[in-house]
């Protein structure tokens, strides 16, 4: 297909691709810059100005009269409204209705007889004849320009919480065997359903389809009662991380069989049959032709079903349980939000920790959806 | 266990307790299983709660919470395995737990002990009583944690700078709005957004007003859909929060903000330069939301919501919210941890620390971390009337679905008879 | 490390346990039924009876766990919707007579069918075209991997994404919603997007599209790679222009493809409340059936009775579906 | 013994019928050929022989046992695929490697004989490849090699050799003869296009036509006495030339006249009754000789002149409607386009059909 | 003027080189034959003619502009493939008819052409099947009739007829050779293994081997007048017989002493300095003549008699090791297994190459 590659065509190929990737990507480049500011910022100005030096309107307290110096017998504060932040005020005032009555340089004298003087760079000096009173500081009101800045203190804030490693490793043994099992078994069973006679095969595949709709919130009670009779029976917890597998297993089922049935059952038929003069057995044709001939499908399938267990919450919450020896990534980091929610800054950074492993895994997975496995192997239309 | 207080050390509390209770209990070898709804911060106060607990008796104890803890609880009794104690701040969901068999009476010794010991006990006796799945009432829960919610918020030093005085009454309070209108500002920060649950701080307003406009047992009739919710009563409240919701003067970016804007940014406008509004209507929880290094009582302050001098023979009521401790397991380390609940050091170990109000008279006031907290609790326990938030104790399709969206359509220009009618319909619906 | 250590082995054992299954069920049919070596009638009917025993093995653990973990419940849940909301209680069709009588409901549906047919088409379309455009690129892998993205956020996380997107400030003050920053930068007023009643639902529909066409995209690109270059190299040399190619003769090639990846959104909408439960719950008329359902079952203790009469509506929509795939499956064992 | 009977086959693919009832008896060690124009069902009967295709009626008998229903692997038939059917992710020694580790062969054996066969067919170089890099013809080879490295009691090729060059067809025809005379107690059906291969491999040829068998029989007794007109123009390249005619004298030998008015004496013997009826007259183009004389069969103007160097194709056109007859002469033939060229041909080497096509020899 | 000129052609996959540099005329109108052993790069080559292929080096022209870089739609080509390619989804009209609907012919066109190329290839019946649903043979047609459809300046054939049986192969041979006078214009070029194709349709013959041309000429004259003993063997079937031998005379006439012991006298003139120098001798089986005469090339006993009915192959193993001489009679010979019989030849038919495999008379 080299000719293709070099039509003219080529670069609106470019071009749409690259719109299409900036309109998928916007909003979690929006999500990804906001993760990096600070946590006030993030409800008062849109994250693409994050970007770029920005006027604002500022109120910053002054060092409190505890700090005041005597200085020539006057009693002085000192200090810097950017606290050594890049930036430039370009007004400033001590009222909250008349914020912007100075310009820098300037003293303002205040209410109480105090002077309050601030510089365009920041730095401001009250002065006062007497000893100043009280243990907040004066507000000041200030306008400035102030560049970029981003800090990394919402990934710190939810790194460092306690357990976060444990969650990690509760993740990836919920979602590793979740992930392998069903694709296992799915395999299997696809095999079947695409390759092998016997009767009531049609129906089969569709109820296979119709379970794919079966709402997992109508699965949870019913599910955990007999967990928790299977355990009390067996004598062992009900919660457990093999129940977790199964029911992610459960879940992860129909879509699992639905995918690998429709690739399986497209694979030439000659090569199958083939293998079948070959002397090979189904369990043979299954294992040495059909499941690396459908390694697109297992990666695509994988890449689903991890990321589904990976990014789950209700279902491990209900089978493997909250509490802190259990509780899996997820979990942890929505705990991290308070009773009510609305740490924007924790969610923002925490989405993009909770990203990093499935899109590894995607890398790793891509290369297995390659072009032409079955190059060569047939001839004919 | 590392303890947040030394046990003796600091005389404001009440070690005796601790002692005492000690004494009583061993639960060494057992474990005790905690589902609440405290996550992030409060957990960690919560933490430091149970510490005496598990000092004190020995208990393996295992708390945990989820962000969808209300559907978490439905599944976990539902199917049989529920936690030994649940705390949830939601009587509608707690009264259907009871109706259906799963919550464990705490019977009239601990009745006894709340008339006793919680100021207006007998308000906190109704708040904790449920009918069983026989119909019978019992009293199921213990009321532990309390918010208030009839506040309003400001910024001390702006109303300095303007020249206003806190105001005293409602009409006071309107007078002030108008007035900060006339001085080209803009009186009020309300946002009603909270993603799925957006209204709901519409609803705190109006059974504020409600409380402040009806005698207490109109609002009781209200809550329990005895007097429809399209009554005069009902909709003359609306039309209270409608006079400082639907004017688009009176609201930081006019009414169409009010929906939209998120409840938890919504303060954010008491402190921007120059302030984008002046006061607040919020519970005792928001200044979580207030920006980094905001001190209450210093940076921002709050005060009571007026009651109308024209109606002073309602008092002064006071509108709250709150969780409850249920037994969902009968387990002697159950049992033991309700009764930990009874003892002053209980609510003094939170008490010090932040957030947290009780109507405990035991607990010793000068435990409150901060003047905030205390003026709070003096609210709390100066009130003639206290009721629990009226959206909590509905049935959850009205108190968290209908009310909610009402109210939002609402200030999206509906008018009080319009949605009420709609309110009422879906009350309707479930009975 | 313990709890690593733990992890590994555990997982192992689970992985192992799993496959050693398949390989001993089928060494003991094997064993019992052998034909190897054997012959005459006795061969040929162990041959018949382990060849008719042998699918059942290959799908008896998928059964189970179907059985187990989706058949059941559904019967549960017709049980449950002839019941009341504590579900001790027959009360008949009931349930049905309120659900459609009941305003919510009728809304839930109307929004359900507009998410149906905007959807699924707009995910899969998109999806393809990706797959086919990046497949031509040297960076189509970097294309891929973003566009794929969003797959691997939460629904959490996919929700404070477009709040940020959506995000309304009053007019005159500064937008921190792009959308209407981009609005206003343009001359327009700014819009409370999520509470425009019916376009609203577009805008909650937009967020699963940006979540399901990497799901798309990833699925349609192996199917595409399928393809036998030769029918595309053919069709070059027949003149086709690239977009010829693409809608006569890539794409007829994957139509089963793109019907199970269609199938699949289709359910995916159907099942899907997040979002919705996310961003508005409902409200200002965004109301859809999966969403109204988890709200009946687990709000405020919850009504089982009625969050079962819903479900059930939903598992009845995908019964066209599953005809359609019982024909496709006829079709294709008639033809072997 | 590994005979196989087929008795009355027949396969319809669902409302189409494609085999209409073939019968046929092969013996253990028979290298039996198909033959039949493309469609005729040739690829289908192998197919229902090896167990791939499901048999609609009838019985195929392998070793006496009905086998209708055992499946191909417990046949033990070995198959080339028309269409290669190579997997595609196993490099050519896998594939050829694989029957043999199904079967659980010792490492060295299975070394052994891959290594032989990618002698025999050239294919060392080749042995890590994955199909996908080898050319047509390496991948059909890889095919046979397949099939080759296996044991089997029957041996199955579908158009082996039709990607092969002439070189390599020649040398891998002599190969697949030699494997037949070494294992000769294996059983080898063939399908071809291939007059060549079909004549030097075949015991039997089985000329198949429209899911009917024409004719079974030796290759040069096919050739030599074609039962009737299409099995007398199938085989033989170019195909046999038609000319229509009528009876004018019957007897100990049989007189025609052709159509445009030359006559033909055959050396075969007719009933009187059939005098005066139309018949169809034949004679091979490589019967054909160019004579001066003037006892002449018939003379024509040589349309094309096709030179292959070791023959010479002449066209004669004209003499029947439509189709040209054409002489097959040995040699670079000194003969120009447009000349008049007159033909004679040894009597016993023409041929005479009647008008149901049925030839007067075999009645 | 459409011409094709090849300059210096490459390829490489990867690190392995396949094409070695071609540079190679094609003139408007001219049908050229590319022949040359499985995996030679046959099939590259036209691909990289068509586009499909990246050129590696070496300049492409079609009427004398560079067309590396122009996408393959624009060529104005068209392409049979080797493996059909076509389309799964569409039937036999459809298949026949995309090119022209892409082109935007009318409806009438459009059946009338498609009818007209499925009547010439005997697909009628087929037209509204799909391609899974037919034979090999069916498919191949169909991609024949594919590019027939179209009107294009250069036709591009990878081995069209490899599956096609006999009858059917030589009436679309004709069928292409009728093609290639009524578009005089358009270039055709064509791939196969099939000598009698090579030899009837081309114009030119390409030999390739292992990525270079070995010769290129007019059919005969490949045929008479080999370059190397490469062409000598590749040309012709059976394969030109080749004796080591060594000259023992010089001059207008040369002799050699072939291994075995006869001698022969060939017609070709060679230099003084040839004496003595090793070489090899050769002579096609069809040149060989069964003689009785004392005056004979060599002698030998056969040991494999493959009677064809046209003609007879004779295998005399024992004077070449390794390898037999074949003798091609014509017609049905009475020579028995085992017995022996002396051989003669036309001096002009006589081949002989020297050690480095080229051929005398093109030195
Ligand atoms: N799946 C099918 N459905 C319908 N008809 C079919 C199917 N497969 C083959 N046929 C038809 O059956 C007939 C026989 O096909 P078969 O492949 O046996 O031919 P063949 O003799 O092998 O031809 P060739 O020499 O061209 O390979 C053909 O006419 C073909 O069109
Ligand atoms: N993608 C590839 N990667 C590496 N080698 C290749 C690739 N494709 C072809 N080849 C090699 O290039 C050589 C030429 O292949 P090509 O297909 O041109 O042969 P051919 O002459 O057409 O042979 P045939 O007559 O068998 O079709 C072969 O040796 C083949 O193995
Ligand atoms: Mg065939
Ligand atoms: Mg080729």
């Amino acid at each position: 297909m080299s000719g293709a590659t070099r039509s003219p065509l080529s670069i609106v190929v470019h071009l749409s691709v690259l719109l299409l990737v900036a309109l998928w990507t916007l909003p979690t480049a929006g999500l990804l810059i906001s993760s990096l500011r600070d946590k006030d910022q993030l409800a008062v100005s849109g994250w693409w100005t994050a970007l770029s030096t920005s006027t604002q309107n500022l109120v910053q307290r002054a060092a409190s009269p505890e700090s005041q110096v005597e200085k020539d017998g006057k009693f002085v504060i000192f200090g810097n409204l950017l606290e050594g932040q890049k930036g430039s005020v370009s007004a400033f005032g001590y009222s909250s209705r008349e914020p912007a009555a100075f310009a820098p340089g300037q003293t303002a004298k205040l209410n109480d007889g105090e002077q309050l003087t601030v510089r365009a760079d920041g730095s401001y000096e009250i002065v006062s004849d007497t000893r100043m009173e009280g243990t907040r500081g004066q507000r000041i009101f200030f306008t400035a320009a102030v560049p970029p800045r981003f800090t990394l203190d919402n990934y710190r804030e939810v790194l460092s919480a306690e357990g976060i490693a444990a969650s990690f490793v509760n993740s990836l043994t919920v979602a590793i065997p979740s992930t392998i099992i069903p694709i296992l078994v799915a395999a299997f069973c696809a095999y079947a359903l695409a390759w092998m006679r016997f009767p009531g095969r049609a129906i089969l595949i569709a109820v296979v389809v119709g379970l794919l709709v079966v709402p997992l919130q109508m699965s949870l009670i019913p599910l955990l009662k007999l967990y928790n009779g299977v355990g009390a029976f067996l004598g062992v917890p009900a919660k457990t991380y093999v129940g977790i597998w199964l029911a992610h297993m459960g879940f992860g089922l129909p879509l699992a069989i639905y995918l690998l049935r429709n690739y399986m059952a497209g694979l030439p038929r000659e090569i199958m049959e083939s293998a079948r003069v070959d002397g090979a057995s189904d369990f043979d044709i299954f294992v040495k032709i059909v499941l690396p001939l459908s390694f697109p499908a297992l990666a695509s399938f994988a890449i689903f079903q991890f990321l589904w267990t990976w990014n789950d919450l209700l279902v491990a919450i209900v089978f493997l349980g909250t509490g802190q020896e259990q509780l899996v990534l997820t979990g942890r980091l929505v705990n991290l939000l308070g009773s009510r929610g609305g740490n924007w800054e924790i969610l923002t950074a925490s989405a993009f920790i909770t990203i990093i492993v499935p899109l590894i895994v995607f890398f790793a997975l891509q290369r297995y959806l390659v072009r032409g496995l079955l190059a060569g192997s047939v001839k004919g239309g | 266990a590392d303890l947040k207080f030394k046990p003796g050390e600091d005389a404001r509390f009440n070690w005796q307790s601790f002692e005492e209770f000690k004494k009583g209990y061993d639960l060494k070898g057992q474990t005790l299983t905690i589902f609440g709804p405290w996550r992030g911060e409060d957990e960690a106060l919560f933490k430091n709660v149970y510490a005496y607990f598990v000092e004190a008796t020995g208990v393996d104890l295992k708390y945990s919470s989820s962000e969808n803890y209300e559907q978490q609880i439905v599944i976990d009794t539902q199917a049989g395995s529920p936690p030994d104690i649940a705390i949830l701040p939601q009587p509608g969901l707690i009264a259907d737990l009871a109706s259906k068999g799963y919550l464990t009476p705490l019977g009239d010794e601990t009745k006894k002990w709340l008339l006793d010991n919680y100021a207006a006990g007998q308000s906190w006796v109704d708040l904790a009583t449920y009918k069983d799945q026989n119909g019978n009432a019992q009293l199921f829960g213990l009321p532990y944690k309390i918010d208030v919610k009839s506040l309003v918020w400001y910024v001390p030093e702006n109303f300095q700078d303007a020249g206003y005085e806190v105001p005293k009454t409602m009409e006071d309070l309107k007078a002030l709005t108008e007035k900060i209108v006339a001085d080209g500002g803009t009186p009020w920060c309300i946002g009603l957004g909270s993603g799925g649950a957006t209204g709901w701080p519409a609803t705190d307003w109006v059974e504020d007003l409600m409380l402040r406009t009806q005698p207490p047992e109109t609002y009781d009739k209200w809550v329990t859909n005895a007097i429809p919710f399209t009554d005069a009563a009902v909709t003359g409240a609306l039309d209270e929060f409608g006079w400082f919701a639907k004017n688009d003067k009176f609201v930081a970016g006019g009414t169409a903000a009010v929906v939209s804007t998120d409840f938890r940014d919504s303060p954010k406008g008491l402190f921007s330069s120059p302030p984008k509004c002046y006061l607040h209507h919020q519970a005792s929880f928001i200044p979580s939301f207030f920006p980094a290094g905001t001190v209450v009582g210093e940076d921002a302050d709050f005060f009571y919501m007026p009651a109308y001098a024209a109606k002073s023979e309602l008092g002064n009521p006071v509108l709250g919210a709150g969780t409850l401790a249920m037994i969902t397991k009968d387990t002697p380390a159950a049992r033991a941890f309700i009764e930990f609940l009874k003892t002053p050091i209980a609510h003094e170990v939170w008490m010090a620390q932040s957030s947290f109000l009780t109507p405990f008279k035991s607990a010793n006031k000068d435990t409150y971390a901060n003047a905030p907290m205390k003026k709070q609790g003096e609210i709390l326990l100066n009130s003639t009337t206290f009721r629990f938030d009226g959206s909590d104790l509905m049935p959850g399709k009205i108190g968290a679905g209908a009310f909610w969206t009402g109210m939002v359509d609402f200030v999206g220009g509906k008018s009080s008879a319009e949605v009420t009618a709609g309110v009422q319909k879906a009350w309707d619906a479930i009975k | 490390m313990p709890q690593l250590l733990f992890a590994i082995v555990t997982m192992m054992a689970g992985v192992l346990a799993c496959a050693f299954y398949f390989l001993a069920s089928n060494w003991l049919l094997d064993r019992i039924f052998p034909s190897q070596g054997l012959s005459g009638p006795k061969a040929s009917r162990n041959l018949r009876i382990s060849s008719a025993i042998r699918p059942w093995l290959f799908m008896l653990p998928a059964l189970l766990a179907l059985a187990v973990y989706l058949v059941y419940p559904v019967f549960e849940s017709v049980r449950l919707s002839l019941h009341d909301r504590s579900g001790r209680d027959f009360v008949g069709l009931s349930n049905f007579f309120w659900m459609f009588g009941d305003g919510e409901f009728r809304q839930s549906i109307f929004n359900n069918c507009l998410w149906l047919l905007v959807v699924p088409a707009v995910s899969t379309f998109l999806g393809l075209v990706i797959a086919a455009l990046t497949d031509r690129i040297w960076w189509g892998n970097i294309a891929k991997t973003l566009i794929f993205t969003p797959m691997a956020i939460s629904f959490v996380g996919a929700a404070v994404i477009w709040k940020f997107v959506y995000d309304y400030r009053a007019e005159g003050s500064e937008q921190i919603g792009i959308l209407n920053a981009l609005v206003t930068y343009f001359g327009g007023a700014p819009e409370a997007w999520i509470t425009l009643p019916f376009w609203n639902n577009f805008f909650l529909m937009v967020i699963l599209i940006w979540i399901q066409t990497g799901f798309a995209m990833v699925i349609l690109s192996a199917a595409l790679r399928g393809i036998p270059e030769e029918t595309l190299e053919a069709a070059v040399i027949d003149g086709a222009s690239g977009l010829q190619i693409f809608f006569k003769i890539m794409v007829p090639q994957i139509r089963g493809t793109i019907a199970v990846v269609w199938t699949n959104i289709t359910i995916l909408v159907l099942k899907v409340f997040d979002i919705v439960l996310a961003m508005t719950n409902g409200q200002w008329q965004t109301q859809v059936l999966a969403n109204l359902m988890f709200d009946w079952m687990f709000r405020g203790g919850g009504d089982f009775g009625r969050g079962a009469a819903i479900a059930v509506v939903i598992m009845v929509l995908v019964v066209p579906i599953m005809i359609w795939n019982i024909r496709n499956a006829t079709r294709e064992t008639g033809g072997h | 013994m590994t005979g196989l009977v087929l008795k009355d086959i027949r396969k319809s693919f669902g409302a189409v019928d494609v085999i209409h009832g073939i019968d046929l008896d092969i013996k253990q060690g028979e290298f039996i050929v198909f033959v039949g124009p493309s469609g005729c069902g040739k690829s289908t009967l192998l197919r229902m022989i090896a167990g791939l295709e499901e048999i609609t009626g009838g019985d195929l008998l392998i070793d006496g046992e009905r086998v209708n229903d055992v499946p191909p692997s417990q046949r033990g038939i070995a198959m080339v695929f028309q269409s290669y059917a190579l997997y595609p992710h196993m490099t050519v020694y896998e594939n050829m490697a694989f029957g043999m580790r199904i079967a659980r062969e010792s490492r060295q054996e299975i070394d052994r004989r891959v290594r032989a066969a990618a002698e025999t067919l050239q294919l060392t170089k080749y042995l890590d490849r994955l199909p996908k890099a080898l050319s047509g013809g390496q991948r059909q080879r890889v095919a046979i090699g397949r099939a080759i490295c296996r044991n089997p009691k029957v041996f199955l090729f579908d158009e082996p050799l039709s990607n092969l060059d002439a070189a390599l067809r020649v040398a891998t025809r002599i190969e697949i003869a030699r494997l037949a005379e070494r294992m000769a107690d294996t059983t080898m059906i063939y399908v071809t296009h291939d007059q060549v291969e079909a004549m030097t491999l075949a015991d039997r040829i089985v000329v198949l036509s429209a899911g009917h068998i024409e004719q079974v029989g030796a290759p040069l007794e096919l050739y030599e006495h074609p039962d009737n007109l299409f099995v007398a123009r199938f085989l033989g390249s170019p195909a046999m030339n038609v000319i229509p005619a009528s009876v004018t004298a019957t007897g100990a030998t049989t007189t025609v006249e052709l159509k445009g008015g030359a006559t033909a004496t055959l050396a075969i013997a007719t009933a009187p009754g059939e005098a005066g009826k139309s018949a169809s007259f034949g004679v091979r183009p490589e019967d054909l000789r160019i004579t001066t004389d003037g006892d002449f069969l018939f003379e024509g103007t040589v349309s094309i002149v096709e030179a292959l160097g070791e023959v010479t194709l002449l066209y004669i056109e004209g003499l029947v409607e439509g189709e040209p007859i054409i002489a097959k002469i040995p040699g670079i033939q000194p003969v120009a386009r447009g000349e008049s060229v007159r033909f004679t041909a040894e009597r016993s080497k023409l041929h005479l059909f009647d008008d149901s096509g049925k030839s007067y020899r075999a009645r």
